[in-house]
């Protein structure tokens, strides 16, 4: 019997290689698992992955193969919104879900209309996994607030970067929505790696926390930079940081941060599949790894709830499971294809590993 | 090989070439290096989506208001930089493209790093197909009138041209801003098939991307930048299945092509002129025998004695 | 004769399709001036930058008795300069830098001292423009260069290619002077000269070179006054001349 | 020789420094329509640079240029400005040049190189090639430069060689390929830096009447730089003579042959050819 | 300032074997970036896998780099030099070289980010009130040493009198003896070596990745700024760079920084189109 067809897009050249190698490689040895297991509907499972470059153009060609060519049933990734929102038109043309893992911009989801700027249908066949730009700066900023008792809050961001912008933008809102106050914002761009002079501008506001939405090489080296220069504050970051590379970067400079995660580090199941993972393939597991895992979990559960390949099929139960992955719960919403009520997990960085503080969810 | 996905890689080189056909322009006929190309490409791409997605004009001209935007800051642009000399003109463009990535980044109402969606899908095969043939005989039209040889001739010796009565620095400026047009409604193009666009779209490397293509074509032939184009559209493409491979394999491409053919695949000829070569090859051969015999007298007569 | 400084042995010169030079044969006695007289394109420079080894040939060169190496630098340390056609100046240089250009290879800074000396006293005005950078030097001011370029590496044998293009007539006597003077210094000369005329009045022999090919050779005197050479290379007004003072 | 015409080039005190360098000193002469005028002096005398002056490649320091009665360059003195046209106005104006060091547009065919240069002889628009319809204002132009092309190629007895690139000309044809691309823009004034160099005697005669010709057919006015004596000897009709930046002399070719500050500075002991001769 | 002072000895580490290169060369190598990278990957193995000392492998570093981009020359412009090509030809191959290298690490190395052990101590270095960096201090040490001995080589050797020849004229180099292809050869190697430096102490004070390259963009824009060819231009190009970055983004806007940094280059090239420390001389006709 045909195998079935599955397949991952993202980076795996580029600037964010280094995230889309992890997702592609924690895929692959689902895949080989379940095949060893029997399969999915007891048919095997057969992945095709391309590399995006990062690229949107690229993301929206690899699609086009993936889906005319290699026939895949649904797709993987990729590992950023720009390239998801791009591949939604082709995606809708031939009837193929996406299930993204860390694009986060709600736009992914959601047709959006410049004009009125308001959202209005949500896209067929766009999924993700994770949580959005809004919600996860909600978290930040209630956490900071609440939880830190800070009110004075300074950001500091990567003006290139959509994620980061998008973090910025909600944290700077609920934060001030809360009676907390912005006492600086200062940006830089993905390819810096020297940030004192604006860091001197943070270290004269004094602020309580510094919020760094960015990925884990530039909160590194910030949070180096920054203790050099006498930041006191409380480091606070998002979902870009989780690795451990941020360990070998700056260990010493992070200690006390807290960042948003997606899972709680005390769950058993995260400790066995790193090692599992780093033993196989020798590279240190990133968040992505996590979340392409769950992604993964979640497309077999909707295929075993249709139990077909059929495209089509696989989108609308795509709606209709639950799923626990490493990463909580996961329920796709019917109405905005976003996991439903989905907590983050405050970690915190203390000695040499990662702390679990607390779930927090918008409720609180 | 799917046609769906083959159509997918011909509207990228449908906007692409039109992309290229301006930096061909710019390069391989005027003899300017720019690697800011990006940034009139990001211009046209927000100027026509905010006229679809924002304003609600129709595709048409709103792809027009795009180039048009283009070659209005081209013009700019050229104003302030196009006395600079090669590479102090190159980085002159290399910072405005990126000048011009900043400002979108930080400008909310385009939605900065965040960017402009719901553009309307319009870009397909017959609206690229049809910008690309009237892009390609409109250059040709122009290379083939005086104002086109005045812009080879800068490129040549642009001292000389001076001298020959050409105003360079109008010429220039004619390229820079037709190329801005073309890199413009490229843009919009783009934009009209990605329904998405973001500033981070529209960095450095797509410059040198085109800037690649131009040369890898060979320079002053606009038959060699659809070729260039087509080629180093597909190979990526071709070699998709070799992951993380396959851009090792593109570069490594790159510099063999540059090696065994250093003038680029068609440097300086049209299609046409490889079908008039023959005729052309024996008239140059004649002429250089004639040059030959242009020979003292003396030849003959020794021959006599 | 003795033995020959230089001796070509069919050599030949071509681009692509075209001969510049075929099979040709010459000998440079040591210490002789010869001349190669020629029209536009018939291979003079060829002959000349296969010799220095800017160009690549066939056939055989042999200096000294033996077999001239192919690199160019290498053949400058044999003995050989070249002063080529379109002077080659390096334009974004001092004249002073370009002088000592030409005394790469030379190790022996008192000797070198030596002739840099005497070049600038052959030619004073190089020494005004000492630290004017090359390029904006006036075209005779680069022709002067050249010919002290090509001096300071001490040469055995000089091959100068048109060194009186674009001289004011009171320097192109100056520098036939000094051409005569470096024979006198017991080096050997190969001369390539459009005014023919001059060049044959310096040279001890010559060599007509004829699309490539050499047709006449022979002392300078004969060559002089063979009535095809004279039609050709001397003009008619000379040709009157000469019959003239034949006469 | 068309002596009293009106006066077409005018340099009054025309000087030029460079740093501590003055290339020309206070240089003053007029050329007036028809002649063919000689510029000599000794190598470095700042001939070429009257050249650059005259086009507008180098701004001048002091003094004033005028062209057919109007100024076109005009150093900075007390209480006015410097004043100085763009190499392309004046060569618009109808002053072409030929260089020292040949500048063709090398990469290009001989028939391309006197066609870019026509481009003067048509004012069609930017837009009008795009329709290229028989009997528009664009083909009609663009018909009658290639036969200006065509003809300027066949004047200099190029035609054969119209499609070789032109590097690949021998060093004679390419002077003269400059010379065909400078009539191309219909000048009144021509400017020839050492046409003869690196040309034989026998060349240097026939380069001297196809000076005649042209000036004669053209109706044109040249000033001409030459090292060969036999040529400016020959076709000039009055020569001003440069040392070291400065005016030494000026009259017809006999006065300045003669002239004693001439034959010390330039000319040296005339005629070596007879004394060699009767060696 | 300071800060500008440290980050611009970075860019000009990187900027000062564009420009050695362009000085001979005449192109923009932009493969120099893919050089600098490799050179930083080299310094890390040397000191985790090869567990070597800081100076050796330092000095390794500086070799295998200038092994590097000997290779290149001899690989993909010297054949580009026999066939006469012209430069832009050389710019796109070095493009080409230059997406290679940094594809061919991440596809064997891999693209994760790595961390160079801790070498120096982060306990500042302090001078009065001047308070600096150890590795800063490295750097910028670095740099002027690096500097000081090309000048030197550059401008008062006999090699470097024959690498300012060959710059211009090949031919009429050889003509006077030189012998090119070793004169390339040693400024490639010289520009080598220069960038396996400028990749270590890169990678030793932020991190080694495979697209470090991107960074050098600014060490080339600094290059052309301070004159192409000169190198006390692309060296003080690239210090001016550092500090005008720093000092916009620490006294306007970080969000504009690059902006206005280029609106300011743009107003100086306007004034001085050819760069600072580049010749201006009327061209000659
Ligand atoms: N680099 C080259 N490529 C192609 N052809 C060349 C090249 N150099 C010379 N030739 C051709 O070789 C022939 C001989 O040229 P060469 O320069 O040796 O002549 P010459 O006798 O020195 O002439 P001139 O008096 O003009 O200097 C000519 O036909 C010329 O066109
Ligand atoms: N751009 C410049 N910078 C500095 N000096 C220059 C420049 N151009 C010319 N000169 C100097 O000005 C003087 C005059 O040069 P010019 O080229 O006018 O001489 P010329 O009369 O044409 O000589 P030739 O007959 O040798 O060509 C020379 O000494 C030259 O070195
Ligand atoms: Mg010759
Ligand atoms: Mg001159």
């Amino acid at each position: 019997e045909d195998p079935i067809r599955i397949g991952w897009i993202g980076s795996l050249t580029g600037d964010s290689a280094v995230f889309g190698v992890n997702e592609s490689s924690m895929i692959k040895m689902l895949v080989e698992e379940t095949n060893a297991a029997g399969g999915i509907l007891g048919r095997q499972v057969e992945l095709f992955t391309y590399d995006t470059k990062g690229d949107a153009n690229e993301a929206i060609n690899a699609t086009r193969r993936i889906i005319a060519q290699d026939k895949v049933c649904a797709i993987l990734g990729p590992n950023a919104s720009g390239q998801c929102i791009a591949i939604a038109s082709v995606l809708e043309q031939m009837k193929v879900a996406d299930i993204s893992t860390v694009a986060t911009n709600p736009k992914v989801t959601l047709n959006y209309d410049e004009a009125t700027g308001e959202f209005t249908t949500v896209k067929p066949y766009n999924f993700r996994i994770c949580f959005t730009d809004p919600y996860q700066g909600a978290i930040a900023a209630g956490f900071a607030f609440d939880e830190l008792k800070a009110t004075k809050a300074a950001i500091f961001y990567d003006v290139s970067d959509d994620y980061s912008s998008g973090l910025t933008q909600f944290f700077e809102q609920v934060f001030a929505d809360k009676g907390g106050e912005i006492v600086a914002k200062e940006a830089f761009k993905s390819e810096d790696v020297e940030f004192k002079a604006q860091l001197t501008n943070i270290l004269a506001a004094n602020p309580d926390v510094l919020f760094l939405p960015c990925y884990y090489k530039q909160a590194a080296l910030i949070a180096k930079q920054a203790r050099e220069l006498g930041i006191t504050a409380v480091l606070l970051g998002g979902d870009g940081w989780p690795s451990d590379q941020l360990f070998v970067m700056a260990k010493e400079a992070l200690q006390g941060a807290y960042f948003v995660n997606h899972l709680d580090v005390n769950d058993p199941a995260f400790a066995e599949l790193k090692t599992k993972f780093e033993t196989k393939y020798n590279i240190p597991l990133d968040l992505n790894g996590f979340m392409a895992h769950d992604a993964y979990l979640t497309l077999v559960a909707a295929i075993e709830k249709a139990g077909t390949d059929d495209s089509q099929a696989i989108a609308d139960a795509l709606t209709e499971i639950t799923v626990q992955g490493l990463t909580g719960t996961i329920k796709l919403s019917k109405d905005d294809h976003n996991p439903i009520g989905k907590e983050g997990s405050i970690t915190k960085i203390a000695g040499d590993g990662y702390e679990f503080v607390m779930k927090y969810g918008l409720g609180q | 090989m799917s046609w769906y996905y083959i159509e997918g890689i011909l509207i990228q080189c449908g906007y692409v070439l039109m992309v290229v056909l301006g930096l061909s322009l710019l390069t391989g006929f005027a003899g300017l290096f720019s690697f800011g190309h990006a940034g009139f490409m990001a211009i046209g791409a927000y100027m026509a989506a905010i006229g679809t997605a924002k304003w609600g004009l129709p595709f048409f001209p709103a792809l027009l208001m795009g180039g048009a935007a283009a070659g209005v800051v081209g013009a700019g642009l050229g104003s302030m930089t196009l006395n600079l000399k090669g590479d102090y003109f190159c980085i002159a463009t290399l910072g405005f493209g990126e000048a011009v990535r900043l400002i979108l980044e930080n400008w909310e109402y385009v939605g900065g790093a965040r960017g402009v969606s719901g553009i309307p899908w319009e870009t397909n095969l017959n609206s690229v197909l049809i910008a690309c043939v009237v892009g390609t005989l409109a250059l040709m039209a122009l290379i083939r009138s005086r104002h086109g040889r005045n812009i080879i001739a800068i490129r040549e010796d642009e001292l000389a041209a001076q001298m020959s009565g050409i105003n360079t620095f109008r010429y220039k400026m004619i390229a820079l801003i037709i190329s801005a047009v073309y890199a413009g409604i490229g843009g919009g193009l783009l934009a009209h098939y990605m329904t998405y666009i973001q500033p981070k779209m529209f960095q450095m490397v797509k410059s040198t991307e085109y800037t690649i293509i131009v040369i890898f074509g060979g320079m002053g032939s606009v038959t060699g930048s659809i070729i260039g184009t087509l080629i180093l559209t597909f190979l990526p493409e071709m070699l998709r299945s070799l992951d993380n491979w396959r851009l090792v394999i593109y570069g490594l491409a790159v510099i063999f092509i540059m090696v065994i053919r250093p003038r680029g695949l068609m440097g300086g000829m049209e299609l046409s002129d490889i079908f008039r070569l023959p005729a052309r090859r024996r008239a140059a051969r004649m002429a250089a025998e004639r040059i030959k015999s242009m020979e003292d007298a003396g030849a003959g007569k020794e021959a006599q004695r | 004769m003795g033995e020959a400084l230089l001796r070509t042995d069919k050599l030949s010169v071509s681009f692509g399709g075209i001969h510049a030079l075929r099979e040709t044969n010459i000998e440079i006695n040591p210490g002789e001036i010869v001349a190669i007289i020629g029209s536009n394109g018939a291979g003079k420079s060829s002959m000349m930058n296969a010799i220095s080894g800017v160009v690549k040939y066939s056939g055989e060169i042999e200096f000294k008795g033996r077999p001239l190496p192919k690199q160019a630098h290498r053949i400058v340390s044999a003995g050989i300069s070249h002063v080529p056609e379109g002077r080659l100046i390096f334009a974004n240089l001092t004249t002073m830098e370009n002088l000592r250009m030409g005394a790469y290879l030379r190790n022996d800074a008192r000797a070198v001292a030596k002739t840099l000396e005497r070049v600038l006293d052959m030619f004073p005005r190089l020494k005004e423009r000492e630290n004017q950078i090359a390029g904006t030097l006036s075209g005779g001011e680069q022709q002067m260069l050249a010919m002290g370029r090509g001096l300071m590496s001490d040469p055995e044998l000089l091959l100068l290619d048109e060194p009186s293009l674009g001289l004011a007539p009171i320097l192109v006597d100056t520098i036939f002077d000094i051409i005569k003077e470096i024979k006198q210094m017991g080096k050997t000369i190969l001369l390539v000269e459009q005014n023919a005329y001059k060049a044959l009045s310096v040279a001890d022999r010559a060599y007509v070179l004829t699309q490539g090919r050499i047709t006449l050779e022979g002392p300078a005197c004969d060559v002089m006054t063979n009535p095809v050479v004279v039609e050709a290379y001397l003009g008619k007004k000379r040709n009157r001349l000469i019959q003239d003072t034949a006469e | 020789m068309k002596s009293g015409g009106k006066e077409v080039l005018k340099l009054e005190h025309a000087t030029k420094q460079f740093g501590g360098l003055t290339a020309v000193d206070d240089v003053t002469f007029t050329i007036r329509e028809g002649e063919i005028f000689g510029l000599i002096g000794p190598n470095g005398a700042g001939k070429t640079t009257i050249f650059n002056l005259i086009n507008g490649v180098y701004a001048l320091s002091g003094g004033k240029i005028l062209f057919d009665g109007k100024t076109i360059a005009e150093g900075a003195a007390e209480g006015r400005k410097a004043l100085q046209l763009k190499p392309f106005q004046i060569a618009q104006m109808g002053i072409t040049r030929t260089f020292q060091n040949i500048r063709l547009f090398k990469n290009l065919s001989v028939y391309d190189n006197v066609l870019i240069a026509c481009h003067r002889s048509a004012n069609y628009s930017l837009f009008e090639p795009l329709l290229r319809l028989k009997g528009t204002r664009f083909s009609k132009q663009e018909k009658a430069l290639k036969h200006k092309a065509e003809d300027l190629l066949d004047l200099m007895g190029l035609t054969f060689y119209r499609d070789v690139i032109s590097v690949n000309l021998p060093y004679g044809l390419q002077r003269k390929l400059e010379i065909a691309r400078a009539l191309a823009l219909d000048p009144k004034l021509l400017l020839l830096d050492e046409p003869a160099a690196g040309m034989n005697p026998e060349e240097t005669d026939s380069l001297m009447q196809m000076i005649r010709s042209i000036r004669d057919k053209f109706d044109l006015t040249v000033l001409i730089i030459e090292h060969h004596m036999d040529l400016i000897m020959g076709v000039c009709d009055r020569i001003h003579v440069l040392n070291f930046g400065k005016s030494l002399a000026e009259g017809t070719p006999s006065q300045v042959q003669s002239s004693p500050a001439v034959i010390e500075a330039y000319l040296g002991a005339q005629d070596g050819c007879v004394k060699e001769g009767e060696r | 300032m300071i800060n500008g002072l440290s980050l611009g000895s970075v860019y000009a580490l990187m900027a000062v074997g564009y420009s050695l290169v362009y000085s001979i060369m005449n192109f923009s190598n932009f493969a120099h970036g893919g050089v600098i990278m490799v050179g930083a990957y080299i310094g890390y193995f040397a000191m985790t896998a090869a567990n070597l000392p800081f100076w050796l492998a330092f000095v390794l570093c500086g070799v295998g780099a200038g092994l590097l981009a000997v290779l290149l020359e001899l690989l993909v412009y010297t054949p580009l030099r026999n066939r006469n090509a012209p430069f832009l030809y050389y710019i796109i191959s070095a493009m080409g070289a230059s997406i290679f290298l940094e594809n061919f690490v991440i596809a064997t190395i891999g693209p994760t980010y790595r961390t160079y052990p801790q070498v120096f101590s982060t306990e500042p270095f302090r001078l009065g009130a001047l308070s600096l960096s150890r590795i800063d201090l490295m750097i910028i040490a670095v740099a002027a040493v690096g500097l000081v001995a090309l000048v030197i080589i550059i401008d008062k050797t006999k090699i470097g009198l024959g690498i300012r020849a060959s710059s211009f004229s090949i031919k009429a180099s050889q003509l006077m003896g030189v012998n090119v292809n070793v004169t390339i050869f040693i400024v490639f190697l010289l520009g080598g070596i220069l960038a396996g430096f400028a990749g270590m102490l890169f990678g030793m004070k932020y991190t080694v990745y495979p697209t470090i390259g991107a960074i050098t963009t600014k060490s080339f824009v600094a290059a052309v700024f301070g004159g192409l060819g000169s190198l006390p231009g692309a060296i003080i190009g690239s210090v001016l760079l550092g500090v005008i970055e720093v000092l916009v983004s620490g006294y306007l806007s970080s969000n504009f920084r690059d902006l206005i940094a280029f609106v300011i280059l743009i107003g100086i090239l306007i004034v001085k189109p050819t760069g600072l420390m580049g010749k201006t001389s009327e061209d000659k006709a």
